[in-house]
């Protein structure tokens, strides 16, 4: 074939990159190996992640639900997975068809109007919500609260530092763990949105009717950011409640933990706001003969056509994962999704009467839970959880300390429907024994 | 309608499916949860009644498990896809996914880990993360490099904040705030000036020149106020063509007191062959969804790794992984840092894959397979030149762009061959990007298509030229042989329908 | 061709593939293997030169990973599948094959497990064997289980064989020669007599009665001569009904001295509501690959166990799988098998996945199963009974025959009203079986399918009936929608052409 | 629906089996449990199958071969897994043209003219390769070379049981392992076939030239059984060899273990006796605008048109597991085939020089092996390997006691391509110091 071109060797290929730009010795990269080697290489890398083998109360902004096998089977139909963003129409109804559908549970699940065909994650859905905000009501402060999730904090404080929005962090209660209406004295007719996540990040439901009536008031916005989805199967929704805009982390609907990503982000709003969504929207069509159809539609919102007016930069966004939760969900249907939350909120409850009876151990925080918790230890929760991994084999939570130094014996301990009640039978006795061992250490010396 | 040049596909019945909530039955379930195995205690009392849903989440479909099986694998059937053939898309790098990186990415040991857990318990996973930065950094010739962004534009966005982080730091406050330009091509992809303006940069526009290079003058005219923070480049640029005065395009702009940024959609024409790094580029992005194979998904998910010089180190997002002798961590203190631009560590399943790439491919066959980019383009290049107007002259790399000028002399415009190729059983190619060339048609046809198929695309846009003089109305109303034929777009974004709604509530609204 | 009615499905593109031969390129390889990591010595010290190939497999094809994966993708597509939808082939139970239980027979403790292994490191794999043996059990009524056999027609073989082996060792050489008839009802499958042939058995066929059911008047005489050895009998019987006077059957025949085999391919009628062991069959054999759901496959893999009486216990095929206190064990010592039917233990991999199968349905799932797999063939009875002939008065079970003879009339057969199915988006009905039915069409939809689905294909029928009158030509020259029209069977049998030969070859042949 | 078709109850559904014999019971299998439950179940189970989890140098019919990650993708591709026995051309084609290529290969490796759509197993293949040289020469004498796997001749045992047909073993050159052609003085014109398997289950290679000559000469048939197919990449054909049906067990062609199945059945034979074929097969056809398509054909040879004329009872055959060889062959081509069989060679080499060294090991038989060749060690060889298995975590080989009582210190062992050095040299320090205990033990008591 280089001859047919013209050319008498690869080299000549290059001819345009000025000599001296081009590489004159092979990559320093490894040499190819075969694909036994390469499993046989990954197999032994995975082997070094001891947390992915064991009984697990991680949460914190990832959860570990049960995935149907259906699930990673129906994705990994080529005929999804190596297609492109659907730009043709025509010969990417499957893809198309299946958005559209994902537009709808979000919509559905979230009790919103609109909801685009997804954002990266729920971390940077929420920061897209905060320039959204902004733009709906040419507003430019942002009260959070502190009991957002903190890296999604830390997330939206990146991508707003260079659009004029003002920041402002409101503290939670200390004594519910809820973000409260009376602290917002903040909240003014400057304010273009109140920010909270329910559950919070301490595991509380919020009362997210006070905090949208407390917004509305003042001409604000309520943007409510959900990490454990599936709180939504059993929590009254944030579009009843009245929020404005809602994002969610849809990690939760069958996408597995993965050390963190790909994930999904949900975005729904008001369908008076559809023209401020950022991100791709898929909507209905029909071609001459009447016959129905899937386009991406409004793209004038999008950076390809509007560019550095674009309500966002997004472009490749998270369709696979997307398409993973629109499997999911209509896997689980309504009874699913409402048993596995049933399940999360027994058993965390479970969980949590028998932490709490614990020698030294309490709950600090008064206000509902779903399936996530703040424990209080006798002891530095870092160090307890550590050993409690090493000597039984259970990662027993997230140690606070890792955002909130502060809370150096508070742990979040989250438990779903995956839990088994031994597991969690097994992590009361294990946090007894090894605390009263640390206790007695302690005192000994 | 004549099919008789049409050899690579045959129509065939394909399966009609409804949307799924037009199938829902109350009542049917397609899940299995084992039975709760702690005592229940009255709902009320974990989460008071005014807390709870009480909508019953109506409207989600109850279907079972074999109706969500058929439903996606019929309408799945609807899609194109790599694996039915080649993907031309220009600018989107359609190459093979392979298999054995889905493999590693579903290996339980990676799948199942929680991103907090903690970091002696996921010292495989933090590896992984390190040596794909250090394969990058080979590749890029920039040695600092971030994972976190979760695709192209993100990693735009990252690389940008950092030029404007160091810039800040580099001028104090005040100068700083007078480098507010941001210049890119008019060529540039849209994601570039979005990315841009989300930084808070004014953006200026450099004219390309009639070769389809950046127009140097321009650019020095557009440097010469002390505004300028920074160029946006994208090489090879969305023609297809190596900017081959980049050095001096750098030259300019640092001497400028700008930055160099590289748009990195285009690597695959460069990896094993040249290095940004060596080019004067300060900072780049990466599609590990393009260059590094990672599946498309029908949109995601992707993966933008930002790479940056050692001087721009400082600024990259936090955390950074780094090793400290035998062990991997994650590194939270960087008082310079950007910030955080995605929660946990990035699209890790993404870093699997293409780490899986670099590994399987090795050196050699990195290198061979931007050959065999850049020659199956020159080859489409050749064997289009004689049917349509080639609008620049350089030989391209990895991509060519063609117009549609010829052939709209009859009425028959770039979106009509687009849509007559479906006909000829080829995704069409990117149209009407980029923006400057008049009925554009960018054809990128990757490493992973043999000659076979290279000569029946060739074939079928040689004879859609002919329809184009023959039958033009036969190429306007293309395509003719697919389950649905053009939506009316304009309609559907008029009155956006962008969700199912149940039939009562659909007629009251 | 009028369309209107068809709802189902809609034309469209599909790909077109040559045989890989066609493809093949010489230097090209799909394959990636380690470097030979010991001291090489020259081959022709291990292999003397004249045992060495010398052909370098010249022929076989030479392609790349991605042209393997476009190759069958593609022509994948052309294949209807249970996951497109309704699947309704009488006798074969096309049911849902579920996902899990792929999952479940790919876990690496199994897949990666040796048969040969020692028993005390392959108990995980025995006990799952003794376990579905003991479902089996329960489900049949039967205690003596085997799950050796491959497929049907090898269980068929198996228990004729068992019963071959126990007459010859109750009657004694001489007087057993004298039994070597095995009776079989005119409506059997062909593995029937195949099977008892193999065995050594000579067939004399039974009348069925008008109403569908085994004549007992028949059985009787033929039962009279002493030489019967035993009776093959399927009940539910081909027809889809359920012979009813299954006792007084198995008493005739067990009175002249002869055993009962059941051919268990239509258990799907009755697990969980009656077991043959009650009914006085002796011995029967299952079709994991119908009733348990493990995947067809394009036609196979099965497994086709063999459950029976503790009297002929004793000559099952060896090895059975026995439990000792806690551990399971192969036991070899069984003087009266009729030995062994395949290597190692039979198709394990199909083992795991019918037990998974067992054990997600659960006891009451298995018998719902049962109930809508009869539910929805009796729907279709109903719906299909004013178009089509029903030659059978008995309320049928999971399946239900019909005729053509109505449609015969205006020249539309059975064949004719199959293909033109097709154009309707539904995979045929099994045709022309039962033998003892003039044009049969035997209908079975098995339990994995909805109402919605159910309606579409009585439509689709019912409008086929129609066009047989209306315009006969029409369903003569089905199907219209498909990428290949009929193909000339006769032809191809006349000079059958049964593998590609390269070109030169092929000519010079 | 039961009202519909007129019924009140679902139990009426079942009027038609008399009352007596319906169950009034529930089955007394298991309740129905969770896919959560069901995995962990069976994950369970295969943790007890410790030998998958080991470097093992057992062969003796199943081979542990390297399988590209695309062969399980493509095969699961529900068109394919999903489909029945393509009966209705017009709408399976996929299959057709799968198995027609799948037939070509077959013939290709084996050197044949023409195969059928596959068989269950090899050994079912041989059995069925008897009954058709019976059928073609109308003779009834078969002899079989004793070094045909044990487990095969078992199963012809079986099969042939009724059919009339004599079945004489003759033994083995007990020096050089091969079926040596001055041992067949039994072949007379009486004899049908003389049935062979090369490499032998010795593992030596058979002189297939030789004994076709001689089988031949008395008019009867050489069928040749292949166990180890991929030693095809390597070894001259049988069909160059004269060999008049070649049957061999595929699961060397991309297939795992799978503790003995699905595996597949090849058979190939001469263009002559394509009438004579048991089981399916695909032949080319055209529709009236003649365009090329597959069906099956010559189907008067089979049951459901023979009945028990048929030439088989064979309906179910193995044709996922004939599409899984077929995509392995296809992606292996030509050079991955004999570069996996030159390895195979190779490795084998290696550990048989490695092994000959050990202090009282030696290797009983003389002539060319492919991956397999039989040790003879110096004290028990059934306890030397689970000792082994036990002590180093290896699985050895399989000690001949399991088929041959008299050959107690006798194992063979297979090495593979996915056998490392590391692990042969494993193995060879493993079987010299267990051994060497073994003896010490012995002595000092
Ligand atoms: C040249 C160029 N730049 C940037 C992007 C944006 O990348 P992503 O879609 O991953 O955000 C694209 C993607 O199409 C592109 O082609
Ligand atoms: C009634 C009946 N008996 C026996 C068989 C043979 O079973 P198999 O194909 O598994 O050998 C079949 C298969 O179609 C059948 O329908």
């Amino acid at each position: 074939m280089l001859g047919q071109v013209g050319l008498g060797s690869a080299e000549e290929l290059f001819d345009s990159i000025p000599a001296d730009l081009r590489l004159r010795e092979p990559l320093k990269t490894s040499a190819a190996i075969s694909e036994l080697e390469l499993l046989a290489g990954f197999e032994n890398l995975a082997a070094k992640n001891g947390a992915a083998r064991r009984a697990s109360f991680l949460g914190a902004g990832a959860y570990s639900h049960y995935i149907p096998t259906i699930v990673d089977h129906l994705i990994s139909r080529s005929e999804f997975f190596t297609a492109y963003t659907p730009y043709q129409p025509e010969i990417s109804q499957g893809t198309l068809q299946a958005i559209f559908e994902f537009q709808t549970l979000v919509c559905q699940i979230t009790g919103m109007e609109v909801a685009n065909a997804s954002m990266y994650d729920g971390s940077t859905a929420l920061a897209e919500a905060v320039l959204m905000a902004e733009r709906v009501t040419r507003r430019s402060k942002v009260i959070a609260s502190s009991a957002v999730h903190p890296e999604y904090m830390e997330v939206v404080r990146t991508y707003v530092q260079h659009a004029g929005i003002e920041l402002v962090q409101i503290d939670s209660d200390s004594s519910s763990g809820q973000t409260v209406a009376d602290s917002l004295a903040q909240l003014d007719n400057e304010t273009a949105a109140l920010v909270v996540q329910s559950p919070n990040f301490f595991g509380c439901v919020e009362d997210l009717r006070a905090l949208a009536d407390k917004a509305h008031a003042a001409g604000a916005l309520l943007i409510v950011a959900v990490t454990e989805a599936m709180s939504l199967g059993l929590l009254r929704s944030p579009g009843s409640t009245g929020a404005d805009i809602v994002v969610a982390e849809g990690q939760s609907f069958g996408v597995p933990l993965s050390f963190g990503g790909p994930y999904v982000g949900l975005f729904a709003t008001r369908e008076k706001y559809a023209r401020q969504i950022p991100g791709r929207l898929v909507g209905e069509a029909f071609d001459k003969e009447g016959r129905r159809g899937y386009v991406l539609t409004l793209a004038t919102r999008e950076q390809h056509i509007r560019r550095e007016k674009a309500t966002s930069n997004i472009c490749t966004n998270e369709g696979l994962i997307a398409l993973a939760a629109t499997v999911y969900l209509e896997t689980m249907g309504p009874r699913g999704i409402q048993e596995a939350a049933r399940q999360c909120a027994q058993k965390a409850a479970y969980a949590a009467r028998r932490i709490r009876e614990i020698e030294g151990f309490s709950l600090p925080f008064t206000s509902p839970v779903f399936n996530e918790f703040v424990v209080r230890a006798p002891v530095d929760a870092k160090e307890l959880l550590s050993r409690l991994a090493e000597s039984k084999n259970i990662t027993g939570g997230l140690a606070l300390s890792r955002y909130f130094p502060e809370r150096a014996n508070e742990f979040l301990v989250c438990v779903t429907e995956v839990n088994s009640r031994r597991e969690i039978d097994s992590l009361v006795e294990g946090l007894a024994s090894v605390s009263s061992e640390m206790i007695q250490n302690h005192n000994g010396t | 309608m004549s099919s008789s040049n049409i050899k690579k596909v045959t129509p065939h019945i394909s399966q009609n499916e409804a949307l799924i909530f037009e199938r829902s039955q109350p009542g049917r379930v397609g899940y299995r949860l084992p039975p709760l195995d702690v005592e229940e205690v009255a709902m009320d009392e974990i989460i008071p009644q005014k807390f709870q849903r009480d909508d019953e989440l109506s409207g989600m479909p109850e279907v079972s498990e074999v109706d969500v099986i058929r439903h996606f694998t019929r309408i799945s059937t609807w899609n194109y896809s790599i694996d039915l053939g080649l993907y031309p898309l220009g600018s989107c790098t359609m190459k093979y996914n392979s298999r054995l990186n889905e493999r590693v990415a579903r290996i339980a040991g990676f799948a199942n880990l929680h991103p907090l857990a903690s970091e002696e318990d996921a010292q495989g996973a933090l590896e992984v993360i390190y040596e794909l930065q250090d394969s990058l950094a080979e590749i890029t010739g920039l040695p600092g490099i971030s994972l976190q962004p979760a695709a192209g534009a993100h990693g735009e966005m990252t690389g940008i904040m950092i030029i404007r982080a160091f810039i800040d730091a580099r001028d104090g406050a005040g100068a700083s705030a007078k480098r507010r330009t941001m210049l890119i091509p008019d060529s540039a992809h849209g994601t570039n000036p979005a990315s841009a303006h989300l930084s808070g940069f004014t953006v200026k526009t450099i004219r390309s020149t009639s070769e389809g290079f950046t127009d140097l003058e321009h650019l020095s005219e557009l440097c010469a106020h002390g505004d300028v923070a920074g160029l946006m480049l994208t090489n090879p640029n969305t023609l297809g063509l190596f900017e081959r005065n980049i050095k001096e395009i750098s030259g300019i702009v640092h001497a400028a007191g700008g930055l160099v940024y590289m748009d990195g959609a285009n690597m695959n024409a460069l990896v094993g062959v040249a290095r940004p790094g060596d080019m004067g580029v300060d900072v780049i992005h990466l599609n590990l969804h393009k260059t590094f194979s990672t599946p498309h998904g029908g949109g995601g998910p992707g993966c933008g790794p930002c790479c940056c010089t050692t001087e721009l180190e400082p600024y990259l997002p936090v955390p950074r992984v780094v090793k400290d002798g035998e062990n991997f961590r994650l590194d939270f203190d960087r008082p310079h840092s950007i910030g955080r631009v995605k929660a946990f560590y990035g699209n890790y399943g993404m870093m699997l894959r293409a780490l899986s790439y670099i590994q399987t491919h090795g050196n050699d066959g990195l290198r061979e397979a931007t050959e065999a980019a850049v020659l199956n383009a020159r080859y489409i290049a050749q064997g289009l030149a004689a049917d349509y107007d080639k609008p620049f002259d350089a030989p391209p790399m990895h991509e060519v762009v063609f117009t549609d000028k010829r052939q709209s002399r009859k009425g028959v415009h770039t979106l009509d061959i687009a849509k007559r190729l479906i006909d000829y059983g080829f995704h069409p190619m990117t149209i009407y990007f980029p923006l400057i060339v008049q009925g554009a048609m960018l054809i990128e046809p990757t490493e992973s298509v043999g000659r076979q198929e290279l000569d029946q695309f060739i074939e079928a846009m040689r004879s859609i030229a002919r329809e184009a003089v023959e039958d033009p109305e036969l190429v306007r109303n293309a395509p003719h042989t697919t389950r649905i034929g053009r939506l009316d777009e304009a309609a559907a974004a008029r009155k956006p329908v962008l969700r199912w709604k149940p039939k009562e509530a659909a007629s009251a609204a």
